[in-house]
């Protein structure tokens, strides 16, 4: 079984009919995502692609399918509403593409959607994937991924693929993909996922990629050496980023020690972590680390 | 989006936090009514963005007007060099003039973002003036912390358990107060992501003061945050990454000489880490982001061509929103419409139209390098130099 | 605080929400220059704190000037007389002329504390221009609620789900979410604990406006929202009650002869209900409150008995922060200060110094009726009618 | 064993040195409450009545004291900061006193409090009276009450007294006396507190006071019918009272039909309770209502 998303998963598209809404949507779909539902406001009544029910509000969709799981692709002025507009509606997991939206309504979103006891994965994240259960509930290229029994988790997208793209062609698998996204707060962090991917019985091994800033990967650290007893393989990019620039993703500055990827490292490899050296060595350390369980 | 020190303290001063008396001037003759007017005792500090100033001759304590002007010529002489610049340092455009003040103690007062929280803190520590990174680690119990609760915000109460826990006697207690929940107010109105005052001091007057302040806003927060006064000052940005921002590329500059064209951040710097483990040294970082068409690509070439220092380039794309084969007809497009010669083009292309991208950039003979894997770029990379 | 319909509508107007247009007259020179600016076509509505006036005369549609006139002539001569005021009514002093508009839909939409939820609520229904108690009785289904969390506000979203279950055409559901937005946002900015527009309706020309408006503020939130610019109109109240307030007194005048004065708002209903229960009726619901002294109780006997309806007086105390003999001594005073004659005051005194307060009541023999319990207390009462 | 207040109650009085908070402490102490600290930011290092210690933060008092209940007496403006002031320094039980709260004050900070895990009584509520426990963490007057087996809890201040000055007389002792207070929204409501009597060993029946003005007697008609099985014995006041009338208490104002004293009687009588004819009868009611456990 997977993380987050499942067999039973049925997603509800937020911003369904937007450009990237709309394209991401039918990539789900053709990799084998149930998806039962799109909402944009104003334009209810529509049928994406002749076949998904599109309603003006999340309540309608909800009540009319049972959508239990959301992907938001609205704009960052109104990705938190959409995100809370989501969890009011029932919605268990709600996984946040949207690039751009302030921290401090990422604040208060978070605060309020654990008070729920709902999910948020992202903002700004490539969205989750499971090759064994074949549901795609994000932006990454599907004919990437194959079915099998390592776990991803990651801070960024196309690094995400880089990683999965060496783990294939070497016969590793993948259970489940996660994006935690490259903002500076979201919904869920490294330990949430670990901690899922720890309980996973389809999960032997996790991979996990981190980058310069913030010190989540530090939470990480610490929350494997008590918590995980699968082999975590990782990396952190951004060995050679100069302080106090944002590198892209929001949460991608050093702005101290802490966030230097060389601390990561420390951290991790003190918690036990298999270390990858370069982003070239992906595959190869991960091959390295399931050759000793 | 970072503020001049000025910019900061007029945000900090409309929230009812104190700052010196000051003014900011471009000209010699500005250096010289604004000194007059504090009788030649002030303080004369370069505004630029970029930190350690003080220890590069950036900031200066002058008695009389004439050296106020001197100490100002020098300063709007160059660039400066702090340890936080490039080699080129940064150029000095504006001074802030302020009032010379007598300083009792000096306090270090900051509100940011903690993303493992996921909520807002501020730190105090009685160890003002210092580097906070470097208490932090000497004596961590000097510095206090308050985690903000998102929904209710900064409370009085918290203010006060900080000025108690800072050892301030009791009749600073309320001016502590009220310049914290003012800075406070000034972080969520304008949303910060950071606003730092090092020193906040207490004078021998019995005040307490904003000395030095920065302010930092959120970029993702600037669309709504249009009709403040401070703009983004663009002369403290290499020409090079204000024509990236233009073009909606995100885009670093840095001292290396292989130029880096990368989708996706993490890769991007995966990327410069692989160039830099191979012994070589990225002259940049860029990603041209998922959305990018042909135009924005051709962009992106020119760009990073147009840094001199830029002897050989390595594109390293992973298509999935972006495709292979859009990235390639950029990069022909580009290359075609150059007048001067083309640097060697190492490219590594993998995920959606790979193979359309690769036969395109085969097909237009325009001598790329293509590569399969990270051992083969570099070893492509450094064959070139 | 009650608003009156030209103030909320004013409130409601600075926050975005649409209004007809209208303009506040207080004589008839006025009436006749606005209703001239509509050309005859007004309406002509009573501006007073209570409800029922439609039912009452209060709110006339006009064609012309003169009848505008002549409307606001009749309005203007005196009080007016709703199932909301006491039978003497409440004074007419001003008059809010509005343009006539022609009316396709009517809805209604409040805002309000729920104190069992503990929440802001919204509430919308189709069934406008009714009493929507009738409406919550008849059709509890035609009435749509939103529940309001505290930390993050109004969502649009909950607008839109309002505006869906109300069946408005789409074209009217961004103007609807506008309107409730901007309404939401004077709730909370002026500390309102009513805001009702009923109806909100939708013209002939596809206008979503407030054609009526309530609002009161939450009287506790007063000290923070001094600078707005509504005023209280305290001509709406008795001239007693004003005198009460003060005086830092809680009344409120009822149509009884038996005036009561006690400590404590429960205990001054219980009290009030014990009149009621004995075949008596209370004067007036009056709380002399828990910190009380001599002055004020002498200045609230005063008031109670400026009500020339009050025959006779029931003073119960139930003495715990307020005294007792403080009580006694501030009834010894009054009546003592009276000229004319004072009617007979039955008293019952238990708890703190209750028997001090007895003996100065006793003492200064100004014939009160000391009892002790409220059988006692209310065969006194009639037996003195 | 009473509830809320407990021979274990350690009292923290926020408003230590104001004219009200001064002459009540002295009051509960005289009653034999163990009152531990006070708080007046700026009076810190002093001593009330040369023995309890007067901090300027709750922290402060807390830290010091182990104070695990604290009672507020300062000026509507800062009440809700003070009672979340309490709370984050771990004060398990907050009783505000303060009359006047703005109602937008009162719904954040009930929200904050049900969050955090503690509990708010008031407020604009008389405080907590324990015969039985010898506690006493509000402004009732001390004499007046008895132990015994019956609980209280009211909306109103001299009314309870009322109720108790009629009961005591009658040999009717008091377990646990609740004023819940008269504003719109608090902290805790009679559901919360019948829920509490009846589960508490020392109460065998329980005296509810109510009065126009809102749904909370409905709200706890509905609660006694499926939810306590200890006779209630209940007295609605207002029955008199104007609508659209602010009678005193913020809260107590008919606004609808609801609100009007006889429907809540009509919820009550249909739960089941013992119905006060008069405010006169209390006593008597109880009487009849015990003679019949």
């Amino acid at each position: 079984m997977s993380i987050f998303v499942r067999k039973d998963t049925r997603l509800l598209v937020q911003g369904i009919t937007g450009k990237e809404g709309s394209y991401h949507t039918a990539r789900c779909i053709d990799y084998g995502t149930n998806v039962v539902a799109g909402v944009t406001p104003g334009k209810g009544g529509q049928l994406f692609e002749e076949k998904v029910p599109v309603y003006d509000t999340v309540k309608q969709g909800v009540d009319e399918t049972n959508a239990n799981t959301s992907l938001v692709f609205v704009p960052p002025a109104f990705a938190a509403e959409a995100i809370i507009e989501a969890v009011d509606a029932g919605i268990q997991i709600v996984i946040c593409i949207t690039e751009g939206v302030p921290v401090s309504d990422a604040i208060k979103v978070c605060e309020y959607v654990n008070r729920s006891g709902a999910r948020l994965i992202g903002p700004n994240c490539p969205g989750i994937i499971s090759p064994i259960d074949k549901v795609k509930a994000g932006i990454m290229p599907g004919h990437v991924y194959a079915p099998g029994r390592v776990g991803v988790v990651s801070r960024s997208g196309t690094l995400t693929y880089e990683a999965v793209g060496q783990l294939t062609p070497l016969g590793i698998g993948q259970s489940t993909c996660v994006g935690i996204g490259g903002d500076p707060v979201s919904g869920s962090d490294f330990v949430d996922v670990l901690g899922l991917f720890e309980k996973d019985e389809a999960t032997d091994a996790i991979v996990m990629i981190g980058e310069i800033g913030g010190t989540k990967e530090q939470e990480a650290a610490e929350f494997i050496q008590s918590n995980v007893s699968k082999p975590v393989i990782s990396l952190i990019v951004g060995q050679t980023a100069p302080p106090g620039r944002r590198m892209g993703h929001a949460g991608a500055i050093i702005t101290g020690t802490a966030a230097l990827a060389s601390s990561k490292v420390k951290s991790l490899e003190k918690a036990g972590a298999f270390i990858v050296p370069s982003p070239a060595d992906i595959g190869t350390t991960t091959m390295e680390a399931l050759s000793q369980i | 989006m970072k503020l001049h020190e000025y910019q900061a303290k007029a945000l900090l001063s409309k929230y009812g936090v104190p700052v010196p008396r000051g003014e900011v001037a471009s000209s010699l003759s500005e250096v010289r009514r604004i000194a007059k007017s504090f009788e030649g005792n002030c303080v004369v500090k370069v505004q630029v963005h970029a930190g350690g100033r003080g220890k590069s001759g950036g900031v200066k304590l002058v008695k009389d007007v004439d050296s106020a002007v001197a100490v100002a010529e020098q300063m709007l002489s160059g660039n400066i060099v702090t340890i936080q610049t490039t080699a080129e340092g940064v150029p000095v455009n504006e001074l802030l003039i302020e009032e010379a003040l007598d300083v009792t103690k000096e306090l270090y007062l900051s509100i940011l973002v903690d993303g493992g929280l996921g909520r807002v803190i501020v730190m105090a520590s009685e160890a003002g003036g210092m580097d906070i990174e470097k208490v932090a680690e000497d004596s961590p119990d000097k510095i206090l912390k308050e985690v903000i609760d998102p929904n209710i915000g900064l409370m009085a109460y918290q203010a006060r358990n900080l000025s108690i826990g800072l050892g301030l006697d009791r009749e600073f207690h309320s001016q502590f107060i009220k310049l914290l929940l003012g800075a406070f107010n000034a972080f969520i109105q304008t949303d910060c992501s950071l606003i730092e005052i090092n020193p906040l001091v207490i004078t021998s007057q019995g005040q307490l003061l904003a000395i030095d302040a920065k302010a930092s806003i959120d970029d993702d927060a600037l669309f709504r945050q249009k009709d403040e006064s401070f703009n983004y000052d663009s002369r403290q940005e290499l020409e090079i990454e204000n024509l990236a921002r233009a073009s909606g590329l995100s885009y670093v500059k840095l001292d290396g000489d292989v130029g880096c064209l990368v989708n996706g951040a993490g890769l991007a710097m995966a990327t410069m880490d692989v160039i830099m483990a191979a012994g070589a040294t990225p002259a940049n970082f860029l990603d041209v982001g998922g959305g990018a068409d042909v135009n924005k690509v051709h962009k992106a070439v020119d760009i990073l061509l147009s840094d001199s220092g830029v002897k050989k380039v390595f594109v390293n794309i992973f298509g999935g929103i972006l495709r292979c084969d859009v990235v390639a007809e950029g990069i022909v497009a580009a290359t075609k419409s150059r007048k001067t010669h083309t640097p060697p083009i190492v490219v590594r292309m993998l995920g959606t139209n790979a193979d359309e991208g690769r036969k395109i950039l085969k097909e237009a003979k325009i001598g790329v390098h293509l590569v399969n894997d990270f051992t083969e770029a570099t070893k492509t990379i450094k064959s070139l130099s």
